[in-house]
């Protein structure tokens, strides 16, 4: 079982690396050569979206979860950036500190006002540091909310953008009432009265998540993730194995299709060939076209509608079997 | 039946305190409100010894006893470890819902009982927590809420973090309805409960010295390295950081609520 | 210039003293020389209301201030306590921590459900250390907050008691907003929907006191005081000299009156011969009847009249010449 | 004019930078926007030129120009101190409003001159911080506010305390309008002014290094003897606690304002 993304895309970075090299080769050669360099490169393309085909065409849920944490993968802020225009971003939870797990701010999407919230990753090491390996703090949650709040106060629609592996579980996150912080996040976007959209982008990490996805329209990318523990904390608890993670993940069913077929979300939006790490310029279109979309329908709702079209979404959540009362 | 961490029985007439050890009268330690006479630890107890010591008497009746969990994942040994649950405790899932009196006061009432595979929260759980929230919200009554769980239950997958946000949800309905909602946090109170619909009540009170906190293993693990208060994700380290506001002995809890629910239903009245 | 109440009322304490010792002396004595004990009694008793007249008839702004600041004067909880059933003190901001500067819960006042809110102070070492000297920290006007908003939901009216020399000034509140904190707790108070009435019972301390006091009526007792800046910290920014304390405060016109007579409170509540620390009975029934008087004006106005007599009475405040603009 | 803490002017082409002490080309300087070149330091603006630099040319019209302070008090020396100030700075109190537009879109705002009486609040800035936000609630359009403020004016004693809640009880009208409100913090914003209306703006911007705090000599005598941040009550540690909003450069201010202002009035109209 591989570990991580990387590991489990070797054969494809090994691939790539030679494919390299064939056009690097092209370019130097003599016309004599140029027909045999350039069915070289032919042979390797082939071969790549060969092993493209085999390898993302049935994603098992342990491999989702890998390429939903790839390090290449857009995070929030790469969306926010190009779907957008006049981000000005906002920070602060006005009670303690700014939390960069969490960005947001005041921006305009095609031409309309928005708020955007978002959980950001960091691609290296000290990025990774500053943004706390996206796992927001109280502050994170207090920043959303106040974000959301003057989202309500200018009717403003809101959009989500989820990647979190969990909400961070340290002991000052815990002093400052970290659960408090989501569960009073998802409180208030239950109160909204502004259409929400929450895109997930790659990990669902359980409360950290839900914190900002209990929206109108919850839309997931076909490779990301959502679930209520990660798999290796529930291989923890179940076999005593935080290794058997695939085990886990499989068990857990965390893929985009399970959670549509359950009526947990909204939408499955497609990832380009290869996944959305490979394509981000077609993985952002998706995005931007079904938050438009999903604005769109959510435009003709009044406040009322809005408020109960989202309760009645996540009321009707759960399953369970009702007999007569045996007692 | 006082769950996992029950006062061991040493024969019909002592019991033996699971906090100092002590040997105690079983027929005193009752009375006492399965509180230990010498240390004043607070034992936990099962959904029916909290109605009983709670709300008029008799005035409990159950609501939604028919719900049962359905093993919609097929996930690893779930269907048994319910069903030997069913059977230990006499109860369906791990929060019993319903209607009670509270001097005289009727309230929408909901109490988990953590001896119900760790007092988890599944769809069951979930939609009792709801309904309750509901009936509150929908008679203008308040909801009282007894919290013991470890949290989500894993089994049920996202199912069960999706209780979370629909629990929640239902606060917002008691807020729009004007309807007060009350926790109260028991030993333990923890993680998906304490994130979702726990942390979000108009008033939380909470029995002393009960676990009260959002993340396990890895912060405990990281609380051993770092400095941190010995009284850490306890009830008492909940209040000194603003999160609940009260600590209230089993004993005043009765007339606690009773004062909370006369004020706080008296103004829409 | 006397610096402390404990060194301006010296004359009365010991007379008070004085009285003590004749008063044994009675109980002690022979029947023979009981009404040479008792005429000494009586002579001491009525010197002693003498300094009192004298002393408090005509108090300066100086004298008031050490008065309001008195140590055996009746503090929020002593009122609350007295004045309320059912008091359940709710803690927490629900963001960082409970401070003890502040108290609040839920109670009935003559039979009807209130939040009650008041600044604390303590009255020994460990007390007053306790409680922060009634200087709140942000988790204080936080939980304030919390309560009001309470208040508002369940449509309790609100009673609170102001009696602080400043918000805490110190770095950790500096650090957590404790501007932010009182500036979002005003706010509020002028969001609410339900009747709110404050009292000042002893200093009125600046912007630590206004936090909890934008009420729809505010009552002040006669002795107590409200001033834009400690009299002290006038005089060391304007004379160099805080020992000219004195000086500051009558420039400052810190009194009941003052406030009166300037519209920017609706009542002064007479205290007790002798101040309100020499008969804690009287002055809280004094309080309890301004508290259920300005209650019961306030009962028949609706949410909207709440807040427009609030709006209206604060707008009102300030004097200004108006010429026709000279640019 | 540059208030208190000006740029040294050495001749008529040269001006001394306040940061770092360096000569300057005063003309280099001034289409810098009084920003030093060298170390980055925001040297104080008056009035003007912050109407100048922040809002479309000429759309600048004063309000409330005829309000005067009343020295109600009779307080020592204070009619001297106002008549001098209003001598030196050629305006009526600290506070100058009125209405301008930014690219286009109509505001209501407010400026603060530090050079007036260190920017402090009495009625007459009170009253026209409060008609600035009422204007933007009535007409639903943004208020944007410029703070510069040591803080309560003492010598107007408690009305000047109550400015603190007049003008935040005109927040609430904004809030109720829909009117977004801006607050801008510059050198310095404290006390009586950030604990009130300033530090409840919907969206609060800060010039770099911008004096931002509570507490004055005291805390600052505290602060000696405890270990605080270098930055400590400037606007980049106002910005790590979370308390505003973005620490804008000046010349990024009228674009970041432009942009704030069309995202918070479009979902409204
Ligand atoms: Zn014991
Ligand atoms: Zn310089």
């Amino acid at each position: 079982m591989a570990k991580s993304w990387k590991e489990w895309e070797k054969p494809l970075l090994e691939i790539d690396e030679a494919l390299e090299k064939a056009r690097e080769i092209a370019k130097k050669c003599s016309p004599t050569e140029q027909v045999a360099a350039e069915e070289r490169i032919a042979y390797f393309e082939q071969r790549r979206d060969n092993i493209i085909r085999v390898m993302y065409s049935r994603l098992g849920p342990w491999e989702k979860v890998l390429v939903a944490r790839a390090e290449t993968r857009p995070y929030a802020l790469d969306y926010i950036t190009t779907l957008f225009t006049d981000f000005v971003e906002l920070g602060g939870d006005r009670r303690f500190g700014d939390d960069h797990a969490i960005v947001g701010g005041t921006a305009m999407f095609q031409g309309k006002p928005v708020i955007v919230v978002g959980q950001q990753k960091g691609r290296n090491i000290q990025d990774r540091q500053y943004r706390n390996f996206a796992m927001a703090k109280p502050e994170g949650y207090r920043k959303a909310i106040r974000l959301f709040e003057m989202a309500d106060r200018f009717r403003l629609p809101i959009v989500s953008f989820v990647d979190t592996p969990a909400a961070d579980p340290g002991v000052e996150s815990e002093s400052r009432g970290i659960s408090e912080a989501i569960a009073a996040s998802i409180l208030k976007m239950f109160e909204l009265n502004v259409p929400s959209v929450a895109v997930i982008i790659g990990e669902g990490g359980s409360g950290g998540a839900i914190g900002i996805a209990a929206a109108n329209k919850v839309l997931m990318l076909e490779h990301s993730v959502y679930s209520v523990i990660p798999p290796e904390g529930c291989a923890a608890i179940l076999w005593r194995q935080p290794a058997e993670g695939a085990k886990a993940a499989a068990a857990l069913q965390l893929t985009a299709q399970s959670a549509l077929d359950r009526g947990l979300i909204d939408e499955v939006l497609p990832e380009p060939f290869g996944g959305a790490h490979r394509d981000w310029e077609t993985v952002t279109k998706t995005v931007g076209n079904a938050i438009e979309a999903s604005l769109h329908t959510l435009d003709s709702l009044s406040p009322a509608d809005l408020r109960e079209q989202r309760y009645a979404k996540f009321r009707a959540m759960g399953r369970v079997a009702e007999a007569a009362p045996s007692a | 039946m006082l769950g996992k961490k029950k006062a061991t029985g040493l024969d019909g007439s002592f019991v033996q305190c699971l906090g100092c050890k002590k040997t105690l009268f079983r027929r005193e330690f009752e009375e006492n409100l399965f509180v230990c006479q010498m240390c004043g630890h607070h034992h936990r107890l099962s959904w029916r010894q909290r109605a009983e010591i709670t709300f008029d008497e008799g005035s409990f009746s159950e609501a939604d006893a028919g719900l049962r969990s359905v093993d919609t994942l097929e996930f690893p040994e779930y269907r048994e470890k319910l069903e030997s649950a069913i059977a230990k405790t006499g109860i369906n899932d791990s929060v019993v819902s319903g209607r009670a009196t509270l001097d005289g006061v009727p309230v929408s009432t909901a109490i988990a009982d953590f001896s119900f595979m760790g007092g988890s929260m599944g769809s069951v759980a979930g939609e009792k927590i709801t309904r309750t929230l509901e009936r509150a919200a929908t008679d203008r009554i308040p909801a009282i809420v007894f919290c013991a769980s470890g949290g989500a239950r894993m089994q049920e997958g996202l199912l069960s973090l999706m209780q979370m946000a629909k629990t929640t949800a239902a606060v917002a309905k008691c807020r729009e309805a004007g309807a007060p909602y009350i926790a109260v946090f028991t030993d333990p109170t923890m993680a998906g409960v304490l994130a979702s619909y726990a942390s979000v009540a108009d008033v939380i009170l909470a029995e002393p010295k009960s676990l009260v906190g959002f993340a396990g293993a890895r912060v405990a693990a990281q609380a051993q390295v770092m400095k941190v208060p010995d009284d850490f994700q306890k009830a008492e380290f909940a209040l000194r950081s603003g999160m609940i506001d009260k600590v209230v002995e089993r004993r005043a809890m009765r007339s606690t609520l009773s004062s909370l629910v006369r004020v706080l239903i008296g103004g829409s009245r």
